[in-house]
């Protein structure tokens, strides 16, 4: 095998007949049970945040801020296929968000309102420069790739305050969103027929819903294919990685621009929800914001941080809000930035890790 | 007099047991031996008595001069006198000789010994004196030491050991990727410095050139001592020689 | 034809000469060992043919080809294999991960765009990594945590890994460095079982003198850099400035 | 104006920019080549310097915060920018031995993006309390009147720069001065060279390693707070500078080469001068250029500019 | 009990479709304050916020204005309705604050929003409420396109703008220096800055016949401003234009003041306020500019203002606390003339409206751009041993809004589209 040219093997694929390809897309091992049960929480999950009776006045969460923390937590889980599995921390994932959210803006404005091609317009630009950067970062790891993703990205923001605002409006944000309709019918913001109204709200929430339930399967898909295992064997010994003769740098390379499609994907859906684009997206604040939600869900694991931007998305929105936690809201800050020394510092797999933990001792390691 | 007393001591790599039960003792002013094959555990011996972690040492004692220094930290069991010249003689590549030397000395200022426990009592030599055992080392002044051959690095790492307040030198294998000439010079080296009166516990996988210096020998195998006797013993044991050392 | 040729090599560390004038050669099916004095330049010389380190000077060939220019996983997959002085695994992943990782870049190559396809459907990839470890006799442990082995079942993964490669030349750096008397030895009858199942070429790096004299075809001595005797180990033994330089007079 | 007095201008506006980014680097760049830490809580350390600074030096009228609720409306000891000077770096070293022994000490053994993200939680937690004390507001932090205007000295009279910053010049030389020699010529340098190496060998001789690092750590500290107190009076003093300051530092390090004192003064100056040149030349492209150097610079020759390849082990 | 509402206590809840959060629901109509809690304008958000809560205290139990300057209001709640309020906080951030916002809108139904501190804030929120049926009343915003290309029709500003500082500005200051100057901008470099810069360009030129030396743009939320500081002191202008809002504003003047600039040239900051002025303590000094408002104006409305603020709190108001004291009665005060929330209603009342009891002199709210007409406070820094807290300026002239302002087709107005009321 090994005697053979190297790109005979990768050509396979491609060439690959009808039947071959539906092999690689019918689901396997636990794939079916993952996603379905994802879907099932996300069809109830507004409806108990923001309307379910008790539930909801003991959560005081709203139908847009469940929306929201399913786009952060695409965003968080494409962050953490790179800092989780390929152990890679990047400081600049602002640049893919808020230039995904800006490119969807833009084309909302010139080209067209429907979500979904705003949405490819944006995730495109956001691949394109995440196969950029990503070009010109990998080279080093630890701190500096830390460091430069950080420079570049701060760079892009530099750039849309000043020299750029005639395309992003600066300081103002991007206002000129125009999304039009879902499929040309239904409008975004108008409420889903009969029970799934009530369940899930607006059409915008089932869209970003579905869209979250692809991204939950490609994640899995990713983290089950060979690149699964790729990734983790690079983060924890990439000497070795290249020595049995994979290209460790393509592989880094590959896994940061799968993280910049997640970060495209959400960074174009908030646009979509927000119609608004801040110039603060592309802050290095807003690559800190996904770095700690990341980290507080738990680092190497799929749902750990979606459940992360929830959390962080929830003290944020509602905490701050005072009622009822009037006595903490003004120091919200505070106490995500406690709470996330505390998971690094104890539960350095993060709260997914801790539940599991929990799981595990109360099931004694079963299941 | 006993100097060093190592009584029933296991020590662990993580999980793996590589000391078993290993005993032996090293008397004043003598040079004791600790042979055996790659891998038998005699580096272990050694980092074991230095303090040096990993590996951890879950049961036995070691004793120095009658004091307990099991567990004792790296840098405290070398203020008690102490010396280890460690497998690939681990010089600073980055500093000259003489910052290599001048090093051993810091140990001795106020910030360094300050509220600690220290009982030095041992022999230290000046710098002009070791200047004057190892010619070489003079020449070679303000040279960085990573430049160094690896006799030259080895002499100095001899040195470097040497300029502690030294009771006791564990030296190990010396001689590795030495050429023959300049394992004589160590040789001789060893043996002026023993007579000032250094006790030394030599580590080596070459027994023949173990036993030329040695007063006594121990042989380990597998972390066990097993055997234990004077150099000439030693010599005369074909079986154990056979064995253990293969040779 | 030689499988592996280094012609003219010359490796500088600034002004140390590690590897001086080497024209080394390994034919297909040979075992070579590398002796000499520690700092002779043995790793260099490894580093320099499986591409970590660039020469100062020479050519490599590898089957007729110069790999001077090629990546480190570009040589692996042409067949270069190398196992580490050190057990250098996946230690957070399973054994059998660990060998699927190796089989996965022989059998796709260095890289694919693959991750939308499940691992469980990469059926040749299983099969050549639970060979691996039936061949290694680690199949037993394939579930384990390669963190949890033993050290001396790492150093069989490490071999195994090196192994599911496929590789045509397998260098070995050491591949006893730190093993028992009984590991050794199951190690040695290892790689002499893996020699005589997949004919494959090696060349290696030992410090036992044993081991070297009886698994070698040819034995290729350096010192300070430079080839200084080559032979079979009859004639290594009784050369007078192999005894001198490193054998030291130690009588074999 | 002539040109040449607009020239010297632009030079040292971007040396004393520079200065700045110096102190901080030097000491971000001292514990990352010595203990191995990557210490994002720096730049709290620089906001500790400044608002003790502040507080040390004059008296200042809260106008936000727990601590004017709880009725301190004026708070400072106001005596004065010399003692503050003195003072300070003495405070931050003490907070600097501190957060070596209770926050790097337990993560020197884990991967550097565990020390990445537990010093940034840090940098949240000490610039999130700094506001619930003080407020999230500016505080006036002038510079001293004896300061204020171009020095009286002929020719330089000519020059629109305030006395100051002249004062932020020269105390960066003597302090960056001070610790090069501390690190090259005396034994303390010599064991925390020594320990950038080889650290067990250190202990192997008797060296209680982990003083000359906390002292490090404590240095580095000091060096931030420094540049706390005299970069006060330049910048708006609330409780973000700590971390807005912190990401131009790092670049500093990065493109000087980590663990270079020599480098982190030449990044300094380089990413000064280039501030200040493109401020008079594209002023609009001037943050822009900026990160832009920093990344050519690290893609050229990514071990940075002073900085020493890596050794494949 | 939502019999309350359905009852047509309120005027006709039953007349008018769903439209936004109206309906409302129960016996109490919920206002939002959006205010930067955290952030740099905090403090500026805490003095807002604490006006809020008056207007809402006067409104349900009357007091200050509602008893002595808005007949409409009963001060027994809006149209049978108990006023309460929820706020937000914005951290002075756009995002944060349409998170804010939308949070207040969706889960506590809240019937209008007020709030602001910055431009960028406004127009975000602004922009958010429009979609959501759901009036704004801004509070501090000064930039041009607040009424300008980013107009909305559920969007109404009580403060004025860029233009307007201009216009102000101009006569006082050639007054005070002479005509003939030669004048050196630097303008924060987004939109807000940019106007700014326009137009004490326009009219320091045309008003006051200066001539501009040069014009430099300066990222925002710069720190140093050394560097453009000293070029613009080696061009040889007689008057330096600091177009810094805020805390750059503070930054820019203490770092030219410390240069020795004052020495040689006159400096102007533009717009003025209070957090801006409290970091830049003695800085200020001598420098001219426009406020909101400030509670040295001589008129009634604005001592009895003045009056409430302190009986209640004890401190002098700022402007801001002024504008949102202003913005949430004039918006009860319009439900009451419209005898409805039903915001199309609101807005018409709104549109167009003639008042005189803000303090602020007659004044229009004009219904081509949402912008008040309206008078504008020019002042100048107080020396640090005069400051005070709350008193920081002294009133040079308070510029009639006969001088200011421009026609529904000119200036900023032209670019304006204010977009659907929701019921056509
Ligand atoms: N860091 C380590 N982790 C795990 N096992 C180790 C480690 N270092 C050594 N070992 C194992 O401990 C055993 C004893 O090693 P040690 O280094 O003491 O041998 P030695 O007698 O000094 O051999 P040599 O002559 O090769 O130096 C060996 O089996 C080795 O594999
Ligand atoms: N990266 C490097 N930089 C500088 N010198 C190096 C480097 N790598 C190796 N050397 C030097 O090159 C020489 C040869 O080293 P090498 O590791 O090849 O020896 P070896 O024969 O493998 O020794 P051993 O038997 O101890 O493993 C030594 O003197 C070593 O110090
Ligand atoms: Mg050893
Ligand atoms: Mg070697």
């Amino acid at each position: 095998m090994s005697d053979e040219p190297a790109p005979a093997s990768e050509s396979e694929a491609d060439t690959g007949t009808v039947s071959e390809m539906i092999g690689i897309w019918a689901p396997r091992g636990n794939e079916v049970r993952v996603v379905a049960g994802t879907a099932v929480v996300l069809a109830l999950f507004p409806f108990a945040f923001a309307r379910m009776p008790v539930v909801s006045d003991l959560l005081q969460g709203y139908q847009s801020l469940a929306t929201l923390i399913l786009i952060w937590g695409i965003f968080a889980l494409g962050f953490d296929l790179l800092l989780g599995y390929t152990g890679l921390l990047s400081f600049g994932h602002a640049a893919f968000w808020g230039s995904a959210a800006y490119t969807a803006g833009i084309f909302s404005q010139n080209v067209s309102g429907s979500p979904i091609l705003m949405m490819v317009a944006g995730t495109a630009f956001a691949v394109l420069l995440a196969w950029v950067l990503g070009f010109l970062s990998l080279r080093r790891g630890g701190i500096y790739f830390a460091i430069l993703t950080l420079a570049f990205a701060q760079m892009m923001f530099y750039m849309s305050s000043s020299p750029l605002a005639f395309l992003t409006g600066g300081e103002n944000g991007f206002t000129d969103v125009e999304t039009g309709e879902l499929f040309g019918t239904f409008a975004l913001e108008s409420d889903l027929p009969a029970v799934l109204g009530t369940l899930m709200g607006t059409w915008l929430y089932a869209f970003v819903a579905v869209i979250t339930l692809l991204c939950v399967a490609l994640g899995y898909r990713i983290l089950h294919s060979p690149y699964g295992m790729v990734f983790r064997a690079i983060r924890e010994n990439e000497q070795r990685a290249e020595f049995v003769g994979l290209n460790v740098w393509r592989y880094r390379l590959m896994s940061f621009i799968l993280s910049g499609l997640f970060a495209g994907i959400a960074g174009s859906l908030f646009v979509i929800h927000g119609t608004y684009v801040p110039l603060a997206s592309l802050y290095w604040t807003t690559s800190g914001e996904v770095v700690i939600m990341t980290v507080l869900g738990g680092t190497g694991s799929l749902f750990g941080p979606i459940v992360g931007a929830g959390v962080y998305l929830y003290v944020e929105n509602i905490v701050s809000g005072g009622h009822p936690f009037d006595f903490i809201a003004p120091f919200w800050h505070l106490i995500l930035g406690l709470v996330f020394v505390v998971t690094i510092w104890v539960f350095p797999r993060g709260l997914w890790g801790f539940f599991r933990d929990v799981r595990d001792a109360i099931t004694g390691g079963e299941n | 007099m006993t100097l060093l007393d190592v009584d029933a001591v296991d020590a662990y790599y993580g999980e793996s047991h590589i000391l078993r039960d290993l005993s032996m003792t090293v008397e004043e002013g003598e040079i004791c031996a600790l042979l055996g094959r790659n891998g038998a555990g005699k580096t272990t011996t050694l980092r074991s008595i230095a303090g040096a972690k990993p590996p951890a040492v879950r049961d036995g004692s070691i004793r120095f001069k009658g004091d307990d220094i099991t567990g004792m930290p790296a840098d405290d069991v070398a203020m008690q006198g102490i010396s280890l010249v460690p497998e690939e003689r681990r010089v600073f590549a980055n500093l000259t000789v003489e910052e290599n030397l001048q090093i051993a000395e810091v140990s001795r200022n106020a910030s360094n010994t300050w509220r600690r426990h220290l009982t030095t009592t041992g022999t230290s030599m000046s710098t002009e004196q070791v200047y004057e055992d190892f010619p070489r080392l003079r020449e070679r002044k303000t040279q960085k030491a990573g430049t160094l051959s690896g006799g030259e690095q080895q002499m100095l790492a001899i040195a470097r050991a040497l300029k502690q307040s030294t009771d006791l030198l564990l030296l190990d294998e010396p001689y590795e990727g030495l050429a023959p000439k300049i394992v004589e010079d160590v040789e001789a080296a060893i043996e002026r410095i023993s007579e000032q009166g250094v006790t030394i516990l030599l580590v080596e996988q070459n027994a023949a050139a173990a036993i030329k210096i040695a007063d006594r020998a121990y042989v380990v195998d597998q972390g066990q001592v097993v055997f234990d006797g004077t150099a000439d013993e030693l010599r005369d044991d074909d079986e154990t020689r056979e064995r253990y050392l293969g040779v | 034809m030689a499988l592996l040729e280094t012609d003219g090599l010359v490796k500088e560390f600034g002004g140390l000469v590690a590897t001086d004038d080497v024209n080394l050669s390994v034919e297909e099916d040979e075992r070579v060992s590398i002796i000499g004095p520690n700092g002779a330049g043995k790793s260099t010389l490894v580093n320099l043919i499986t591409r970590r380190l660039d020469p100062t000077a020479g050519d490599i060939r590898f089957k007729g080809e110069s790999i001077v220019n090629r990546d480190p996983h570009e040589v692996v997959q042409m067949g270069i294999s190398k196992s580490f002085q050190t057990a250098s695994i996946f230690s957070e992943l399973t054994v059998r991960e660990n060998a699927e990782i190796a089989a996965l870049a022989a059998e796709h190559g260095s890289f694919g765009f693959k991750f939308l396809e499940h691992r469980d459907s990469l059926t040749e990839v299983h099969q050549v990594a639970t060979d691996t470890l039936d061949a290694v006799g680690l199949l037993g442990q394939a579930e384990r945590q390669a963190a949890e082995l033993p050290y001396g079942d790492k150093r069989r993964l490490e071999i195994g890994i090196a192994l599911a490669a496929e590789p045509d030349l397998l260098l070995m750096d050491e591949p006893t460095a730190g093993m028992s008397p009984e590991e050794t030895e199951a190690t040695v009858d290892l790689v002499e079982e893996v020699k005589r199942e997949l004919g494959l070429t090696f060349v290696l790096i030992e410090h036992d003198m044993e081991i070297v004299f009886r698994v070698s075809d040819r034995i290729v001595v350096l010192n300070r850099g430079r080839v200084i005797a080559e032979g079979t180990p009859d004639e290594i033994r009784g050369n007078p400035e192999v005894q001198e330089a490193y054998l030291g007079g130690v009588d074999l | 104006m002539s040109f040449h007095i607009e020239a010297i201008t632009v030079l040292l506006n971007g040396l004393q920019q520079g200065a700045i980014y110096i102190l901080l680097a030097v000491g971000l760049s001292i514990i990352l080549g010595t203990l191995k830490f990557v210490n994002f809580a720096h730049g709290a350390l620089y906001l500790i310097g400044t608002y003790a600074g502040l507080l040390l030096a004059l008296e200042v009228n809260l106008t936000s915060g727990q601590l004017q609720e709880w009725g301190f409306s004026q708070l400072g000891l106001g005596l004065g920018y010399i003692p503050a000077l003195l003072i300070v770096p003495v405070v931050v070293f003490v907070v600097g031995l501190a957060m070596e022994r209770f926050v790097v000490e337990p993560f020197k053994d884990r991967p550097d993006t565990d020390q990445i993200l537990v010093t940034f939680g840090l940098a949240i937690i000490v610039q999130e309390l700094f506001r619930a004390f003080f407020g999230s507001s500016s505080l006036p932090f002038s510079q001293p009147a004896w300061a204020q205007g171009p020095p009286q000295v002929p020719f330089l009279t000519a020059i629109p720069i305030s006395s100051w910053r002249y004062y932020v010049i020269g105390i960066t030389a003597v302090l960056v001065l001070i610790v090069y020699i501390l690190v090259e010529f005396t034994d303390f340098g010599l064991v925390v060279r020594a320990g950038t190496r080889d650290p067990e060998m250190v202990e192997l001789l008797g060296i209680r390693l982990s003083r000359p690092y906390i002292v490090v750590f404590g240095i580095g500290a000091a060096l931030a707070g420094v540049a706390g107190v005299v970069g006060g009076p330049l910048n708006p003093v609330n409780p973000t500078i700590g971390n807005e300051i912190l990401v131009p530092a790092f670049l500093t390090v990065v493109i000087g080469g980590v663990g270079s004192i020599a480098g982190a003064v030449l990044g300094g100056v380089l990413f000064g001068l280039t501030q200040a040149i493109l401020v008079a030349t594209y002023s609009a492209w001037a943050q822009v250029g900026l990160y832009a150097i920093a990344a050519i610079i690290l893609l050229v020759r990514p071990q940075g500019l002073l900085g020493e390849a890596e050794v494949a082990p | 009990s939502g019999g309350g509402g359905g009852g047509g206590g309120d005027g006709g809840g039953s007349e008018y479709p769903e439209l936004g959060n109206y309906p409302i629901e129960g016996d109490t109509a919920t206002l939002g304050f959006n205010v930067p809690q955290s952030g740099p304008y905090a403090s500026e958000g805490e003095d807002e916020l604490r006006a809020y809560e008056l207007a809402v205290e006067h409104l349900n139990n009357g007091g200050g204005w509602v008893d002595s300057q808005f007949d409409d209001l009963s001060g027994d709640g809006v149209l049978d309705y108990q006023i309460d309020s929820v706020s937000g906080d914005t951290a002075t951030d756009a995002d944060t604050a349409r998170q804010s916002a939308s949070r207040m809108i969706q889960r506590d139904d809240v019937i209008m929003v007020s709030g602001g501190s910055s431009s960028a804030v406004a127009i975000a929120v602004q922009e958010l409420c429009q979609r959501e049926k759901t009036l704004f009343m801004a509070c501090l915003t000064h930039s041009n396109e607040t009424t300008g290309a980013n107009c909305v029709r559920y969007g109404f500003r009580e403060m004025f703008n860029a233009y307007m500082t201009g216009q102000a500005l101009a006569p006082v200051v050639q007054e005070e220096y002479g005509s003939d100057l030669q004048f050196y901008q630097l303008y924060a470099d987004y939109s807000w800055g940019q106007t700014q810069q326009e137009s004490m360009n326009q009219f320091l030129t045309e008003t006051a016949g200066w001539e501009q030396v040069d014009s430099v743009a300066t990222p925002l939320g710069t720190s140093d401003y050394s560097s453009y500081l000293s070029e613009a002191s080696n061009s040889g202008a007689d008057v330096l234009v600091l177009n810094h809002y805020g805390l750059d504003g503070a930054t820019s003047a203490s770092q030219a003041v410390d240069a020795g600039l004052d020495e040689d040239m006159e400096i102007l900051v533009p717009l003025y306020n209070r957090p801006m002025a409290e970091a830049a303590g003695g800085a200020i000094e001598g420098i001219f500019g426009t406020v909101a408002w400030d509670s040295q104006i001589d008129n009634t409305p604005s001592q009895e203002f003045l009056q409430a603020f302190r009986d209640e709190y004890d401190r002098t108001p700022s402007g801001p606390a002024q504008l949102a004291y202003a913005q949430t009665l004039q918006y009860a005060a319009a439900v009451e003339r419209a005898g409805t929330f039903y915001p199309p209603e609101v807005i018409r009342q709104l549109e167009g409206l003639e008042y005189d009891n803000i303090g602020m002199g007659p004044e229009t709210m004009r219904a081509c751009d949402h912008q008040a007409q309206r008078d504008v406070p020019v002042v100048r820094g107080l020396p640090e041993s005069e400051q005070s807290e709350g008193q920081y300026f002294e009133i040079i002239n308070v510029t009639s809004r006969d001088e200011l302002g421009y026609a529904c087709d000119a200036g900023p107005a032209a670019e304006c589209e204010l977009g659907e009321y929701g019921d056509e």
